[in-house]
Protein backbone atom coordinates (compact mmCIF):
# COMPACT_ATOMS: atom_id res chain seq x y z
CA UNK A 1 0.00 0.00 0.00
CA UNK A 2 3.06 2.23 0.56
CA UNK A 3 5.08 2.72 -2.08
CA UNK A 4 7.90 5.40 -2.44
CA UNK A 5 10.76 6.13 -3.42
CA UNK A 6 13.31 7.77 -1.69
CA UNK A 7 13.55 10.70 -3.90
CA UNK A 8 10.42 13.08 -4.78
CA UNK A 9 8.07 12.53 -2.86
CA UNK A 10 4.74 13.87 -3.56
CA UNK A 11 2.09 15.59 -1.45
CA UNK A 12 -0.29 12.65 -1.42
CA UNK A 13 2.46 10.50 -0.76
CA UNK A 14 3.12 12.15 2.29
CA UNK A 15 -0.39 12.39 2.96
CA UNK A 16 -0.83 8.81 3.11
CA UNK A 17 2.32 8.13 4.74
CA UNK A 18 1.17 10.45 7.83
CA UNK A 19 -2.10 8.04 7.72
CA UNK A 20 -0.50 4.87 7.66
CA UNK A 21 2.13 5.84 10.30
CA UNK A 22 1.28 6.43 13.77
CA UNK A 23 4.38 8.25 16.33
CA UNK A 24 3.43 8.74 19.70
CA UNK A 25 5.84 9.67 22.83
CA UNK A 26 3.62 9.64 25.80
CA UNK A 27 4.38 10.01 29.88
CA UNK A 28 0.89 7.94 29.99
CA UNK A 29 0.89 4.13 30.50
CA UNK A 30 0.87 2.62 26.76
CA UNK A 31 -2.13 0.84 25.72
CA UNK A 32 -1.17 -2.23 23.74
CA UNK A 33 -4.49 -3.21 22.38
CA UNK A 34 -5.38 -0.14 21.05
CA UNK A 35 -1.43 0.38 19.91
CA UNK A 36 -2.78 -3.17 17.52
CA UNK A 37 -5.53 -2.51 16.66
CA UNK A 38 -4.30 0.87 15.13
CA UNK A 39 -2.36 -1.78 12.66
CA UNK A 40 -5.54 -3.97 11.66
CA UNK A 41 -6.01 -3.36 7.81
CA UNK A 42 -8.08 -5.89 5.25
CA UNK A 43 -5.01 -6.51 3.40
CA UNK A 44 -3.21 -6.96 6.14
CA UNK A 45 -2.22 -11.26 6.97
CA UNK A 46 0.67 -10.61 9.50
CA UNK A 47 0.87 -8.46 12.25
CA UNK A 48 4.18 -8.22 13.90
CA UNK A 49 4.59 -6.43 17.66
CA UNK A 50 7.52 -5.83 19.58
CA UNK A 51 6.68 -4.76 23.39
CA UNK A 52 9.87 -3.80 25.29
CA UNK A 53 9.16 -4.16 29.47
CA UNK A 54 11.37 -2.99 32.60
CA UNK A 55 13.39 -5.78 33.28
CA UNK A 56 13.88 -6.54 37.08
CA UNK A 57 17.26 -6.73 36.36
CA UNK A 58 20.25 -5.29 34.51
CA UNK A 59 23.61 -6.97 34.28
CA UNK A 60 23.04 -9.02 37.28
CA UNK A 61 22.28 -5.87 39.33
CA UNK A 62 18.47 -5.35 40.83
CA UNK A 63 16.26 -3.00 38.93
CA UNK A 64 14.22 -0.61 41.59
CA UNK A 65 13.05 1.65 38.09
CA UNK A 66 13.78 3.07 35.51
CA UNK A 67 13.68 7.08 34.15
CA UNK A 68 13.44 8.19 30.80
CA UNK A 69 13.79 11.13 29.39
CA UNK A 70 13.36 12.54 25.80
CA UNK A 71 14.00 15.42 23.78
CA UNK A 72 10.74 15.24 22.15
CA UNK A 73 10.72 17.30 18.74
CA UNK A 74 13.36 14.87 17.80
CA UNK A 75 12.92 12.01 18.72
CA UNK A 76 9.13 12.30 17.37
CA UNK A 77 11.01 13.49 14.01
CA UNK A 78 13.39 10.47 14.28
CA UNK A 79 10.78 7.60 14.68
CA UNK A 80 8.96 9.18 12.24
CA UNK A 81 12.45 8.48 9.96
CA UNK A 82 12.74 5.34 10.90
CA UNK A 83 8.84 4.34 9.80
CA UNK A 84 9.03 6.00 6.39
CA UNK A 85 12.77 3.96 6.19
CA UNK A 86 10.73 0.81 6.80
CA UNK A 87 7.77 1.61 4.65
CA UNK A 88 10.70 2.42 1.56
CA UNK A 89 12.58 -0.84 2.05
CA UNK A 90 9.11 -2.89 2.61
CA UNK A 91 6.96 -1.52 0.41
CA UNK A 92 3.90 -4.17 1.11
CA UNK A 93 3.79 -2.61 4.74
CA UNK A 94 0.66 -1.80 5.32
CA UNK A 95 0.60 0.10 8.76
CA UNK A 96 3.27 1.12 11.50
CA UNK A 97 3.09 2.29 14.94
CA UNK A 98 5.44 3.39 17.62
CA UNK A 99 4.98 4.28 21.16
CA UNK A 100 7.37 5.41 23.68
CA UNK A 101 6.76 5.74 27.38
CA UNK A 102 9.06 8.56 28.94
CA UNK A 103 9.09 9.24 32.85
CA UNK A 104 9.13 6.66 35.78
CA UNK A 105 8.50 3.22 34.92
CA UNK A 106 8.33 0.15 37.00
CA UNK A 107 8.87 -3.47 36.50
CA UNK A 108 6.82 -5.02 33.86
CA UNK A 109 5.82 -1.42 32.62
CA UNK A 110 5.87 -0.97 29.13
CA UNK A 111 8.09 1.21 27.57
CA UNK A 112 8.11 0.95 23.98
CA UNK A 113 5.68 -1.13 21.34
CA UNK A 114 5.95 -1.26 17.41
CA UNK A 115 3.41 -2.77 15.54
CA UNK A 116 3.27 -3.40 11.92
CA UNK A 117 1.53 -5.14 9.33
CA UNK A 118 2.06 -6.81 5.97
CA UNK A 119 0.13 -8.74 3.81
CA UNK A 120 2.70 -12.18 4.81
CA UNK A 121 4.57 -12.86 7.63
CA UNK A 122 8.18 -13.02 6.93
CA UNK A 123 7.95 -8.98 6.12
CA UNK A 124 6.24 -8.54 9.61
CA UNK A 125 8.96 -10.15 11.55
CA UNK A 126 12.23 -8.46 9.37
CA UNK A 127 10.29 -4.42 9.01
CA UNK A 128 9.48 -5.04 13.06
CA UNK A 129 12.62 -5.82 13.86
CA UNK A 130 14.43 -3.22 12.02
CA UNK A 131 12.18 -0.29 13.35
CA UNK A 132 13.06 -1.14 16.81
CA UNK A 133 16.86 -1.89 16.05
CA UNK A 134 17.10 1.67 14.27
CA UNK A 135 15.27 3.25 16.71
CA UNK A 136 17.47 2.26 19.79
CA UNK A 137 20.50 4.09 17.73
CA UNK A 138 18.99 6.50 16.44
CA UNK A 139 16.20 8.04 18.43
CA UNK A 140 17.12 10.42 21.12
CA UNK A 141 15.53 9.15 24.21
CA UNK A 142 17.82 8.04 27.62
CA UNK A 143 17.25 5.72 29.74
CA UNK A 144 18.72 6.33 33.54
CA UNK A 145 18.45 2.55 35.62
CA UNK A 146 17.92 3.05 39.59
CA UNK A 147 19.27 0.10 41.85
CA UNK A 148 19.06 0.19 45.63
CA UNK A 149 22.27 1.93 45.90
CA UNK A 150 22.70 3.76 42.68
CA UNK A 151 22.01 5.11 39.27
CA UNK A 152 23.64 4.55 35.91
CA UNK A 153 22.72 6.52 32.61
CA UNK A 154 22.36 3.40 30.08
CA UNK A 155 25.14 3.28 27.26
CA UNK A 156 26.91 6.63 28.20
CA UNK A 157 30.43 5.39 29.44
CA UNK A 158 32.74 2.59 27.00
CA UNK B 1 32.27 38.32 13.79
CA UNK B 2 30.82 35.88 16.39
CA UNK B 3 27.49 34.62 17.09
CA UNK B 4 25.30 33.75 19.62
CA UNK B 5 24.23 29.68 20.26
CA UNK B 6 21.85 28.19 22.39
CA UNK B 7 22.52 24.83 23.26
CA UNK B 8 20.04 22.40 24.52
CA UNK B 9 21.18 19.21 26.57
CA UNK B 10 19.85 16.12 27.86
CA UNK B 11 21.04 12.75 30.12
CA UNK B 12 24.55 12.47 31.34
CA UNK B 13 25.25 16.05 29.43
CA UNK B 14 22.80 17.66 31.00
CA UNK B 15 23.93 16.27 34.37
CA UNK B 16 27.70 16.58 33.59
CA UNK B 17 27.16 20.78 32.74
CA UNK B 18 24.59 20.83 35.71
CA UNK B 19 22.05 22.83 33.53
CA UNK B 20 19.57 22.32 30.49
CA UNK B 21 20.69 24.89 28.42
CA UNK B 22 23.93 26.70 27.09
CA UNK B 23 24.32 29.92 26.15
CA UNK B 24 27.62 30.22 24.13
CA UNK B 25 29.26 32.59 21.83
CA UNK B 26 31.13 30.81 18.89
CA UNK B 27 32.83 32.30 16.04
CA UNK B 28 30.95 32.75 13.08
CA UNK B 29 30.57 30.09 11.38
CA UNK B 30 31.64 27.44 13.95
CA UNK B 31 31.11 23.87 13.10
CA UNK B 32 29.53 21.35 14.73
CA UNK B 33 33.13 19.57 15.35
CA UNK B 34 34.59 23.14 17.04
CA UNK B 35 31.45 23.02 19.07
CA UNK B 36 32.23 19.76 20.57
CA UNK B 37 35.56 20.85 20.95
CA UNK B 38 35.45 24.03 22.86
CA UNK B 39 32.39 21.94 25.29
CA UNK B 40 35.15 18.80 26.03
CA UNK B 41 37.67 22.02 26.86
CA UNK B 42 35.14 23.33 29.35
CA UNK B 43 33.24 20.08 30.82
CA UNK B 44 36.24 17.00 30.42
CA UNK B 45 33.38 14.28 31.63
CA UNK B 46 31.53 15.33 28.35
CA UNK B 47 35.05 13.59 26.96
CA UNK B 48 34.65 10.32 28.39
CA UNK B 49 31.20 9.58 27.03
CA UNK B 50 30.37 6.36 24.85
CA UNK B 51 30.06 8.95 21.89
CA UNK B 52 28.52 12.81 21.63
CA UNK B 53 26.59 13.28 19.22
CA UNK B 54 25.49 17.03 17.90
CA UNK B 55 22.13 17.58 16.97
CA UNK B 56 20.73 20.92 14.45
CA UNK B 57 17.27 21.08 13.95
CA UNK B 58 16.28 18.04 14.84
CA UNK B 59 18.66 16.16 12.82
CA UNK B 60 22.52 14.25 13.32
CA UNK B 61 25.08 16.86 11.92
CA UNK B 62 27.88 16.07 10.06
CA UNK B 63 31.28 17.21 11.87
CA UNK B 64 31.39 19.83 9.33
CA UNK B 65 27.90 21.28 9.38
CA UNK B 66 28.55 25.01 10.39
CA UNK B 67 26.08 26.16 12.99
CA UNK B 68 24.02 29.28 12.20
CA UNK B 69 22.68 31.39 14.94
CA UNK B 70 18.83 30.48 15.07
CA UNK B 71 19.60 26.88 14.82
CA UNK B 72 17.95 24.62 16.99
CA UNK B 73 21.08 22.98 18.71
CA UNK B 74 21.36 20.22 20.98
CA UNK B 75 23.94 17.59 21.92
CA UNK B 76 23.54 14.21 22.11
CA UNK B 77 24.93 11.49 24.49
CA UNK B 78 24.65 8.20 24.05
CA UNK B 79 20.79 7.21 23.03
CA UNK B 80 19.26 4.22 24.91
CA UNK B 81 15.68 4.04 24.36
CA UNK B 82 13.31 1.26 23.46
CA UNK C 1 13.92 -19.83 32.76
CA UNK C 2 13.56 -22.85 30.41
CA UNK C 3 16.78 -25.22 30.65
CA UNK C 4 16.14 -28.36 29.17
CA UNK C 5 18.05 -30.86 27.01
CA UNK C 6 15.93 -33.07 23.94
CA UNK C 7 16.64 -36.47 25.97
CA UNK C 8 16.46 -37.07 30.01
CA UNK C 9 13.51 -34.61 30.70
CA UNK C 10 12.86 -34.81 34.08
CA UNK C 11 9.61 -34.50 36.13
CA UNK C 12 10.36 -31.19 37.37
CA UNK C 13 11.23 -29.68 33.91
CA UNK C 14 8.21 -31.39 32.32
CA UNK C 15 6.10 -29.40 35.30
CA UNK C 16 8.14 -26.43 35.02
CA UNK C 17 7.22 -26.42 30.49
CA UNK C 18 3.69 -27.04 30.94
CA UNK C 19 3.28 -23.99 33.55
CA UNK C 20 5.21 -21.95 31.00
CA UNK C 21 3.73 -22.38 27.76
CA UNK C 22 -0.09 -22.23 26.92
CA UNK C 23 -1.27 -23.87 24.04
CA UNK C 24 -5.16 -23.34 23.15
CA UNK C 25 -7.27 -24.42 19.83
CA UNK C 26 -10.20 -22.92 19.96
CA UNK C 27 -13.49 -22.19 18.32
CA UNK C 28 -13.95 -18.67 19.55
CA UNK C 29 -12.41 -15.44 19.13
CA UNK C 30 -8.94 -14.94 20.08
CA UNK C 31 -8.77 -12.51 22.91
CA UNK C 32 -5.58 -11.16 22.07
CA UNK C 33 -5.03 -8.51 25.25
CA UNK C 34 -5.06 -11.55 26.76
CA UNK C 35 -3.04 -13.70 24.95
CA UNK C 36 -0.15 -11.14 25.54
CA UNK C 37 -0.55 -10.57 29.17
CA UNK C 38 -0.44 -14.56 29.49
CA UNK C 39 3.46 -13.87 28.53
CA UNK C 40 4.14 -11.31 30.82
CA UNK C 41 7.44 -12.30 33.75
CA UNK C 42 9.67 -9.51 35.37
CA UNK C 43 12.51 -11.02 34.24
CA UNK C 44 11.41 -10.26 30.76
CA UNK C 45 12.20 -6.85 28.67
CA UNK C 46 11.05 -8.07 25.41
CA UNK C 47 7.66 -9.87 24.02
CA UNK C 48 7.50 -10.53 20.02
CA UNK C 49 4.16 -11.32 19.24
CA UNK C 50 2.62 -12.68 15.55
CA UNK C 51 -0.90 -11.83 14.86
CA UNK C 52 -2.29 -14.06 11.94
CA UNK C 53 -5.72 -12.19 10.16
CA UNK C 54 -7.74 -13.31 7.71
CA UNK C 55 -6.72 -11.02 4.19
CA UNK C 56 -9.20 -9.60 2.14
CA UNK C 57 -7.61 -11.79 -0.71
CA UNK C 58 -5.83 -15.16 -1.72
CA UNK C 59 -3.41 -14.59 -4.73
CA UNK C 60 -5.60 -11.46 -6.02
CA UNK C 61 -8.76 -13.33 -5.88
CA UNK C 62 -11.15 -11.54 -3.19
CA UNK C 63 -12.26 -13.72 -0.26
CA UNK C 64 -15.33 -13.99 1.36
CA UNK C 65 -14.55 -16.70 4.50
CA UNK C 66 -12.49 -19.45 5.90
CA UNK C 67 -13.25 -22.44 7.21
CA UNK C 68 -10.28 -24.08 9.49
CA UNK C 69 -10.47 -27.82 10.31
CA UNK C 70 -8.51 -29.25 13.05
CA UNK C 71 -7.34 -32.85 14.33
CA UNK C 72 -7.61 -31.59 17.61
CA UNK C 73 -5.65 -33.95 19.86
CA UNK C 74 -2.66 -34.29 17.36
CA UNK C 75 -2.86 -29.72 16.73
CA UNK C 76 -2.31 -29.76 20.65
CA UNK C 77 -0.30 -31.99 20.59
CA UNK C 78 2.22 -30.85 17.62
CA UNK C 79 1.67 -27.08 18.81
CA UNK C 80 3.31 -28.15 22.43
CA UNK C 81 6.21 -30.09 20.82
CA UNK C 82 7.06 -26.35 18.69
CA UNK C 83 6.84 -24.56 22.02
CA UNK C 84 8.99 -26.86 23.76
CA UNK C 85 11.47 -27.29 20.61
CA UNK C 86 11.45 -23.25 20.92
CA UNK C 87 12.04 -23.43 24.15
CA UNK C 88 15.04 -26.04 23.99
CA UNK C 89 16.29 -23.81 21.27
CA UNK C 90 16.36 -20.74 22.92
CA UNK C 91 16.89 -21.39 26.39
CA UNK C 92 16.23 -18.36 28.10
CA UNK C 93 12.73 -18.37 26.76
CA UNK C 94 10.29 -17.18 29.28
CA UNK C 95 6.98 -18.07 28.53
CA UNK C 96 5.45 -19.09 25.07
CA UNK C 97 1.62 -18.65 24.04
CA UNK C 98 0.17 -20.20 21.10
CA UNK C 99 -3.83 -20.12 20.25
CA UNK C 100 -5.08 -21.02 16.77
CA UNK C 101 -8.82 -20.19 16.25
CA UNK C 102 -11.08 -23.28 14.49
CA UNK C 103 -14.19 -22.84 12.60
CA UNK C 104 -15.76 -20.19 10.22
CA UNK C 105 -13.70 -16.77 10.42
CA UNK C 106 -14.18 -14.06 8.31
CA UNK C 107 -11.86 -10.91 6.95
CA UNK C 108 -10.11 -9.50 9.72
CA UNK C 109 -10.36 -11.92 12.00
CA UNK C 110 -7.64 -13.03 13.99
CA UNK C 111 -6.77 -17.01 12.80
CA UNK C 112 -3.30 -17.24 15.04
CA UNK C 113 -1.37 -15.64 17.98
CA UNK C 114 1.78 -16.12 19.45
CA UNK C 115 3.58 -14.61 21.97
CA UNK C 116 6.75 -14.91 23.38
CA UNK C 117 8.70 -13.52 25.96
CA UNK C 118 12.88 -13.48 26.78
CA UNK C 119 15.31 -10.90 28.41
CA UNK C 120 16.66 -9.47 25.37
CA UNK C 121 14.79 -8.62 21.56
CA UNK C 122 16.69 -10.76 19.26
CA UNK C 123 15.53 -13.80 20.86
CA UNK C 124 11.99 -12.74 21.00
CA UNK C 125 12.15 -12.46 17.30
CA UNK C 126 14.01 -15.39 16.34
CA UNK C 127 11.94 -17.69 18.86
CA UNK C 128 8.24 -16.47 17.63
CA UNK C 129 9.36 -16.54 14.05
CA UNK C 130 10.85 -19.92 14.69
CA UNK C 131 7.19 -20.95 15.92
CA UNK C 132 5.12 -20.08 13.59
CA UNK C 133 6.96 -21.35 10.25
CA UNK C 134 7.15 -24.68 12.20
CA UNK C 135 3.59 -24.42 13.04
CA UNK C 136 2.66 -23.91 9.74
CA UNK C 137 4.44 -26.63 8.21
CA UNK C 138 3.53 -29.53 11.01
CA UNK C 139 0.64 -28.61 12.96
CA UNK C 140 -2.97 -30.65 11.68
CA UNK C 141 -4.78 -27.83 10.49
CA UNK C 142 -6.51 -27.03 7.84
CA UNK C 143 -7.84 -24.20 5.68
CA UNK C 144 -10.46 -24.30 3.13
CA UNK C 145 -10.66 -20.39 1.20
CA UNK C 146 -14.35 -19.54 -0.23
CA UNK C 147 -14.69 -17.03 -2.75
CA UNK C 148 -17.51 -15.50 -4.31
CA UNK C 149 -17.61 -18.53 -6.63
CA UNK C 150 -15.81 -20.99 -5.40
CA UNK C 151 -13.60 -22.74 -2.81
CA UNK C 152 -10.02 -23.95 -2.46
CA UNK C 153 -8.45 -26.54 0.34
CA UNK C 154 -5.07 -24.09 0.52
CA UNK C 155 -1.92 -25.76 -0.57
CA UNK C 156 -3.71 -29.40 -0.89
CA UNK C 157 -2.64 -29.56 -4.63
CA UNK C 158 1.25 -28.83 -6.28
CA UNK D 1 -3.19 -62.77 9.93
CA UNK D 2 -5.06 -60.35 9.33
CA UNK D 3 -6.28 -56.83 11.76
CA UNK D 4 -9.07 -53.83 11.37
CA UNK D 5 -8.11 -50.56 10.96
CA UNK D 6 -9.64 -47.25 12.08
CA UNK D 7 -8.41 -44.18 10.06
CA UNK D 8 -9.24 -40.94 10.76
CA UNK D 9 -9.81 -38.43 7.53
CA UNK D 10 -9.61 -34.92 7.90
CA UNK D 11 -9.57 -31.68 5.29
CA UNK D 12 -9.32 -32.51 1.52
CA UNK D 13 -8.93 -36.51 1.98
CA UNK D 14 -11.97 -36.50 4.23
CA UNK D 15 -13.98 -34.52 1.01
CA UNK D 16 -12.19 -37.03 -1.52
CA UNK D 17 -13.37 -39.83 0.29
CA UNK D 18 -16.52 -38.61 1.43
CA UNK D 19 -16.33 -39.66 5.20
CA UNK D 20 -14.60 -39.10 8.11
CA UNK D 21 -13.37 -42.29 9.18
CA UNK D 22 -12.90 -45.37 7.25
CA UNK D 23 -12.74 -49.16 8.68
CA UNK D 24 -10.06 -50.86 6.82
CA UNK D 25 -8.80 -54.33 7.23
CA UNK D 26 -5.19 -54.65 6.54
CA UNK D 27 -2.24 -57.87 6.91
CA UNK D 28 -1.13 -58.01 10.44
CA UNK D 29 2.27 -55.88 10.60
CA UNK D 30 1.28 -53.42 7.83
CA UNK D 31 3.40 -50.28 7.61
CA UNK D 32 2.41 -46.59 7.36
CA UNK D 33 3.39 -46.70 2.88
CA UNK D 34 1.40 -50.19 2.71
CA UNK D 35 -1.53 -48.07 4.42
CA UNK D 36 -1.13 -45.04 2.05
CA UNK D 37 -0.74 -47.34 -1.41
CA UNK D 38 -3.50 -49.61 -0.43
CA UNK D 39 -5.58 -46.15 -0.26
CA UNK D 40 -4.36 -44.70 -3.24
CA UNK D 41 -5.46 -47.31 -4.96
CA UNK D 42 -9.12 -47.04 -3.63
CA UNK D 43 -8.92 -43.51 -3.99
CA UNK D 44 -6.82 -42.54 -7.02
CA UNK D 45 -7.75 -38.43 -6.11
CA UNK D 46 -5.53 -38.61 -3.04
CA UNK D 47 -2.66 -39.28 -5.02
CA UNK D 48 -3.11 -35.80 -6.24
CA UNK D 49 -2.12 -33.77 -3.30
CA UNK D 50 0.55 -32.24 -2.70
CA UNK D 51 1.81 -34.75 -0.44
CA UNK D 52 0.06 -36.89 2.63
CA UNK D 53 1.09 -38.36 5.66
CA UNK D 54 0.19 -40.91 7.89
CA UNK D 55 -0.27 -40.10 11.34
CA UNK D 56 -0.20 -42.37 14.55
CA UNK D 57 -1.44 -41.77 17.87
CA UNK D 58 -0.74 -38.12 17.36
CA UNK D 59 2.94 -38.14 15.70
CA UNK D 60 3.90 -38.19 12.24
CA UNK D 61 5.14 -41.81 11.16
CA UNK D 62 7.96 -42.83 8.86
CA UNK D 63 7.15 -45.08 5.81
CA UNK D 64 8.06 -48.30 7.57
CA UNK D 65 5.93 -47.97 11.01
CA UNK D 66 4.30 -50.69 11.43
CA UNK D 67 0.95 -49.89 12.49
CA UNK D 68 -1.15 -52.23 15.08
CA UNK D 69 -5.14 -52.48 15.65
CA UNK D 70 -5.92 -49.72 18.46
CA UNK D 71 -3.39 -47.66 17.09
CA UNK D 72 -5.06 -43.64 16.35
CA UNK D 73 -4.71 -43.43 12.55
CA UNK D 74 -5.26 -40.55 10.57
CA UNK D 75 -4.62 -39.17 7.29
CA UNK D 76 -3.03 -35.70 7.06
CA UNK D 77 -3.16 -34.02 3.77
CA UNK D 78 -1.21 -30.88 3.37
CA UNK D 79 -1.60 -28.48 6.34
CA UNK D 80 -2.05 -24.88 6.19
CA UNK D 81 -3.19 -23.48 9.29
CA UNK D 82 -1.51 -20.00 11.01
Amino acid sequence: MLRLRSAGRSFLLTHLLSSLIHIDLTDQPIDVPTALRSVEADGAGAINTFIGTVRNQSTGRPVVRLEYEAYDSMALHQLRKVAEQAAERWPMLQKVTVVHRKGTLYIGDVAVVVAVSTPHRAESFAACQYIIDTLKQVVTIWKKEFYEDGDVWVAAHP
Amino acid sequence: MSMNLKVALFGIAREIVGQPTLEMVAPEGQSAQGLLQDLHARYPALARLSSLAVAVNNEYAADDTPLREHDEIALIPPVSGG
